[in-house]
């Protein structure tokens, strides 16, 4: 069980958390940020393991997470 | 590729390929904003006319392999911005005591120090008065539109075969990265001078030296005495300057390269208001138009000296106006580039058309 | 739930300015955390190098030095030299590192200066606009190798940690990659080892990280990730070339 | 004739590419003509801009305090360039990434235009500069829209050439955003 | 050691003395000619005071050190010659920018390139108006005897402190080899200002930056003007000149350094011969002694500029002094060192007592 | 009798400058007997370097450029990417080399740059009157190090052979000495050897040679000799560190 | 009073350590001295010489273009110095060294000296130029010559101070050189 | 047998020579050249066979031999 946060403002959508999530649970969503890019997102947050990989992964530090 | 036609493109790729028209075979860079559309350009093309473009480890690395290329009797070429060209200055002057032709090219920053890449003049002096050490100058040109960056390079290495002298283009970002249109080719190609002096192996004649260490002292004197009169000689034939709407104008601005562009603007805005401006650019700047300020202030009242910095030209203008002009100074800090409408607000003020 | 990631304190709370998907923000996160886990946070002073990783006092909650191109080092021994019992690091690119401050590494590593050099290794000059750099791959293409890096001409990509390994003043070097989180955990285990290095006064310690620039390699950051492992990791292996040991200092 | 135009967004956006075509089209109708970047240290997301003068005469300052026209494409450049449009100018607002209500001026000629919307109705969301292109050639006509289309296959990188047909499509998406204004 | 007693050291050895005497305790440098005595007294004597002596790999990695030091907060120091200036320039102007205070010795060789070990003055140029990039400028001290160079050492480092700015020392070999006697710690110490900008980690205060790259155009414009006003405080507070024997002259002769230290020999029997020659030496080299070149020259009608170079400070000279005054540059290129003699019969020209 | 021994043509009928016992003349003397070898006097090319060996021009009968202090290699690569056919070698000290100009040197090899460049190691600055250099051991006095080398605060004496063996881009590098004959004839193979690479286009070629300044170690002559054998060739051990050989090239 | 003289030789010849010598003897009887050495790059064997001027008066110039004396232990030096020297002012030759048909003037005092002789008479042929400080000493009284050894253990290097009393001798052997010529 | 030739006016006296013959016929003498060095001379010339071990050593090359 675990909770991941995405700062929204923060994210590049790059997408290295996106391939990183080994449960593909994240995407890039067409929301786009204040800075026009479109934002990573989580689905099916309920399965979410709080591995933290994506967050590692984030060259933003834009993700924290919780387990 | 037609040469001849119109082109759109920016300052430094305007240099580049003046270059190469101009028979520079040789280019050794570092990486430096705002100049790098250059050694872009180089690397692309250099190859394909047989020229060898080397990106060298370092600035100095870069100025001393010119410095070789130059002894070998090929023109070279390298081009920096700011830091880059303080970091050449004892390669530079090796250059000058050696007496090896060469181009160099200041796309300046905004400085000092790590600065900014916005437009510049804060470079003058170090261009014109000889940033390294000792008692010698370089020729510095200093173009005001990419048509003149073009021209201006193919002189430039004719210039310094001629002189056996290190030649800078000095130039800012606003220069370096505006596009105009160029025509290119269109003139005589510049072709560079035969170099008896140059190191190619001593077949069939005594060995050359290159070299600037002369630890007798009459041979130091004789040497640094020679240098001398070449500078003398380029002072008196090697001026250019353009005097724009002189004749009948009752001020007379002074600038050069980028400011002088602007303050174009400046004073056609002013001649629809019925001002009479003129403007003495300074192409050369090392010869600087020392007569030429001199004439037009005894019979003009006012000039106006504008920068792109906080006073370093104007320190030559001080030297060679008459005292009975008066020069007033307008410098504008590097960091936000200067405006046609602040350049207008200061002729307008020496005019006394509004107060002080 | 508790929270078990979260920004290390030891970085401001403000966006990176870096491309999207490059790893200089991974990095610096890193060296953050080594800072907060050592708890040298107001003891630390970051010595900033010229190119991407310039602004590193917009993001390090530290006394920050910027140094001009390639001269970390010396500035960073400057400051050392002072405050000796001060956490002195620099941080610098390849084009900073291996090119222009070549000499300023090699001498700061054989002085032993009781620095940590973070070196981030992507091999391309990323904010002049993507030239070649000292560690750019053989067949790179960068602005100034249109045509690929040849050896000939251009020399060979410079291997930094292994040159540095051969100089008795060097405590630590090591080589690491963050484009995966396996990597990442690992590239966090050498970043605090070399501050540890000079917490205990054991001399230069240095790591190189492996690092994707999307934009200059002209490839989505995802697939700059593979190349990382397929064309960098096998020329520039992950490995410790050089580890000082207590005993080894005294 | 005299005209200029001051383009700013973020880095990204595509700003310098229509900067370009704007004045490779001028100089091929025969005008005088200058354009000049300016852009932050950062390779992407920074700011970015540029200005274009055309002329039938000589240009001076390729540098324009207080332009005629302006595209913005994002809230930080309206707060830089909108109090500097000359009265009676002309102002290209981008409001899918600019809230409305940060337009300030009343005395420009003030263009609205969901660009980004207008990009992904034309068939590529971002081609949204293309579609500010075309708003300003509708607007100002101060290039013939052949010219600009001629422009592209020398203003654009080889690899972009394949989108030079969705390009074209966007620039008329602005065009066709104006004239339904009219 | 007795420090208040006289010693007969030579100039170099005066300033590493006095660098101590300051508390200067951070010394950074890379070997050349002809300043030599100096890394070689205080790498003999630094580490008694508990300070450090560093050999660096290059001119470069020093002036950087140097940077590093004083941006910790401590008095730091390094010398050189001509092309090891010329290296240092880069940082010069990282270090004019970041407002680190430091002082900076250029014992110069004859130049350009390698030249060789004879006096020179052809670095004033380079000293004075910026030899790096950018809008800047150092404040440059000209000792004269040996015992000055002592003094202003430490002058040097206060002032560098009050300023937060570098501060050179511009002499030659003939004021670094020559001795003479030098009372040392006679006066008060100097001592180091308290500098609350250093880094020494952010416990107990927010985090401190030394930096000097200011992207947004606002903020470097705004940071070249405060430099700028820096500069225009240091030209109206700082100036140094000696006058000596100006109250009767017919004629000045202006010079500094070792220039200054033979002419005296040459006004001596000039005054002996019942030429009534005064003379006007400029201490701080930045800020030039404009005003009081100004006020002299409208007083008097002949002046006499004499340099170990092809004409720099003359410059200076020309932009200051009145055009009622009749200014004449006699110019020795650097190899030969100037000779009281050649000085003496210079002045009799300027007096027509000898034909021209 | 025929002569077996005599001045080889490559170098002016001229007194050396140097200091008595001083081994330069015999690297000087060397280097001139391999151009002769290969016939090489009218289409080499030398480069001088800052220090006692500045006056290259004085000996070589063969064109000479000055270099800046540290500069020898990128003057060297200036002249020979120009002048691909002709023979470029350097002459460099410990002072110029292996501390200013580290990083021309490491570059230039790195590049493969087709020149030779030989390294007189002597452990010490010369000309500018005996300062520590990076090649000093630990203890050596000199003017700058009055109690000794120390590799605390000093670091250590620099093995740039080994340094520079670890490039791609060498073909050759050796280091030899000059104290006994018998070195001395080693020597004149390896110097030869460094020439024929470069004759044969296999790029970048290195003789480091260990040579006594009596005058700055304050030793006679002869004991400066014996110094070279106890002190300096134990830790700077005598060998090929790297040489390649055609196949290589290829 | 004022006298200056130049000292000028081989490198090697121990001509800075006797132009030392001189100046710290004359400062120890409060005089004002300067002491200017000049030297070529080579480490040995090439040209050296210094000037050292003593003077009541403050002192301008260090340098001495035309010299009251000059002690000259070596061929190039003569022919370097040997115009220069002042009319009636001192010329000391080393005549071990130098062939007297070099010598070519006749209106100043010229003492013709086999310094490296002299030298070896009194214990040690390297201290030749101990022998002409004594020599000038002797002529012109400028210092005392207790002053003068009270310099030795101040100038000379720790590690030469056993040689002290081999230098007294050189010394004296100098001015009994000169006494027995008048 | 052999013989050498020595420059007197190129030496400089550093005793090189002297210690690398073997079989020790040169000797640093009494003689001053006009450099002022003492310089070397060879003694009991029959004896030299030419090895040019002394000439190998002369750093200012002022050894000449045959054999």
């Amino acid at each position: 069980m675990g909770r991941i946060q995405i700062d929204i403002e923060r994210c590049k959508g790059c997408g290295l958390c996106v391939a990183t999530c080994q449960k593909e649970l994240i995407h890039i969503g067409e929301k786009i940020n204040s800075h026009g890019y479109h934002t990573a997102q989580i689905h099916n947050k309920g399965e979410c393991v709080g591995c933290a990989n994506c967050a590692e992964m984030c060259p933003d530090v834009a993700i924290e997470v919780w387990r | 590729m037609n040469d001849s036609r119109k082109r759109l493109i920016n300052g430094n790729q305007a240099i580049a390929a003046a270059a190469i028209d101009a028979g520079c075979r040789y280019y050794f860079s570092y990486p430096i904003t705002p100049q790098s559309e250059i050694p872009e350009y180089l690397s692309l093309h250099l190859p394909e006319v047989g020229g060898t473009f080397l990106q060298a480890e370092s600035e100095i690395a870069s100025i001393n392999m010119v410095l070789g290329a130059s002894a070998a009797g090929a023109r070279a070429m390298t081009s920096s911005s700011g830091p880059g060209i303080s970091l050449k200055q004892e390669g530079l002057s090796y250059m000058a005591a050696d007496e090896l032709p060469a181009l160099i090219v200041n796309i300046s920053r905004t400085g000092p120090g790590l600065g900014g890449i916005a437009a510049s003049q804060g470079d003058y002096f170090q261009a014109t008065k000889g940033g390294g050490h000792g008692d010698y100058r370089i020729i510095v040109l200093a173009p005001s539109s990419v048509q003149e960056m073009y021209d201006l390079t193919i002189k430039g290495f004719d210039l310094a075969d001629t002189y056996r002298t290190p030649v800078m283009i000095l130039a800012d970002s606003v220069l370096g990265q505006m596009k105009e249109s160029v025509v290119m080719g269109g003139r005589k190609k510049s072709t560079p001078t035969k170099k008896d002096w140059a190191l190619t192996g001593c077949e069939g004649r005594s060995p050359s030296i290159i070299k600037s260490l002369y630890l007798d002292g009459d041979k130091s004197s004789e040497h640094n005495r020679k240098l001398f009169e070449k500078y003398q000689r380029i002072q008196k034939n090697e001026v250019i300057c353009e005097l724009n709407r002189c004749k009948d104008a009752d001020l007379i601005l002074i600038a050069f390269g980028s400011a002088a562009r602007i303050a174009k603007t400046s004073i056609e805005t002013a001649r629809e208001k019925g001002i009479k401006v003129g403007m003495l650019r300074p192409i050369t700047l090392f010869p600087f138009p020392n007569q030429q300020v001199r004439d037009i202030s005894t019979n003009i009242k006012d000039i106006l000296v504008v920068e792109q910095n906080t006073g370093q030209m104007v320190e030559d203008v001080l030297i060679s106006a008459s005292e009975n002009a008066r020069v007033t100074f307008y410098g504008k800090p590097s960091g936000n580039v200067l405006e046609a409408e602040e350049i207008l607000c200061q002729i307008e003020r020496c005019m006394n058309k509004v107060g002080t | 739930m508790k929270q078990v990631f979260k920004r290390p304190e030891s970085l401001r709370d403000v966006s990176f300015h870096f491309c999207p998907g490059c790893h200089h923000g991974i990095i610096h996160r890193l060296v953050a955390e080594a800072i907060d886990r050592l708890r040298i946070r107001t003891k630390t002073i970051g010595i900033a190098s010229v190119g991407c990783s310039v602004f590193l006092y917009d993001y390090f909650d530290t006394d920050v030095c910027e140094a001009p191109h390639g001269r970390a080092p010396a500035v960073a021994t400057g400051v050392k030299r002072v405050h000796k019992d001060r956490i002195v690091f620099a941080f610098q690119g390849d084009g900073d590192l291996a090119a222009i401050g070549t000499s300023e590494i090699i001498h700061a590593a054989n002085r032993g200066e009781n620095i940590t050099v973070i070196f981030v290794n992507n091999t391309v000059y990323g904010m002049t606009g993507g030239q070649m750099a000292p560690t750019t791959m053989l067949g790179q293409h960068t602005t100034t190798t249109p045509r690929g890096r040849s050896f000939l001409g251009d020399g060979y990509p410079l291997k930094v940690s292994e040159l540095l390994a051969t100089l008795e003043g060097c405590s630590f070097v090591a080589r690491v990659a963050v484009n995966n989180p396996a990597n990442v955990r690992r590239a966090r285990k050498m970043i605090l080892k070399a501050f540890e290095m000079q917490v205990n006064n054991m001399g230069f310690s240095f790591v190189e990280v492996l690092s994707a620039c999307p934009t200059n390699w002209k490839m989505t950051p995802l697939d700059a990730l593979k190349r990382v492992d397929n064309e960098l990791i096998p020329y520039f292996p992950l490995k410790v070339f050089r580890e000082k040991t207590i005993p080894d200092k005294l | 004739m005299y005209y200029d135009v001051t383009i700013a967004g973020f880095g990204g956006q595509g700003i310098m590419a229509i900067g370009n075509i704007l004045a490779e089209a001028a100089m091929r109708e025969g005008k005088n003509v200058t354009y000049w970047p300016s852009y932050s240290a950062e390779m992407r997301g920074g700011t970015a801009n540029c200005t274009v003068v055309i002329s039938t005469n000589e240009i001076g300052s390729p540098v324009v305090a207080f332009p005629i026209s302006a595209i913005i494409m994002n809230l930080p450049s309206l707060k830089k360039y909108q109090s500097r449009i000359r009265k009676d100018g002309l102002l290209i607002v981008n409001t899918s990434l600019i809230d409305q209500g940060e337009i300030q001026r009343d005395d420009v000629d003030i263009v609205k235009a969901p660009l980004i919307s207008l990009a992904r109705e034309a068939g590529n969301d971002r081609l949204s500069n293309m579609v500010a292109l075309g708003i300003f050639l509708a607007k100002t006509q101060v290039v013939r829209l052949d010219s600009l289309f001629e422009t592209f296959r020398i203003v654009l990188d080889e690899r972009y050439h394949h989108l030079i047909p969705s390009n074209k499509k966007a620039i008329q998406r602005g065009i066709d955003f104006v004239t339904k204004l009219t």
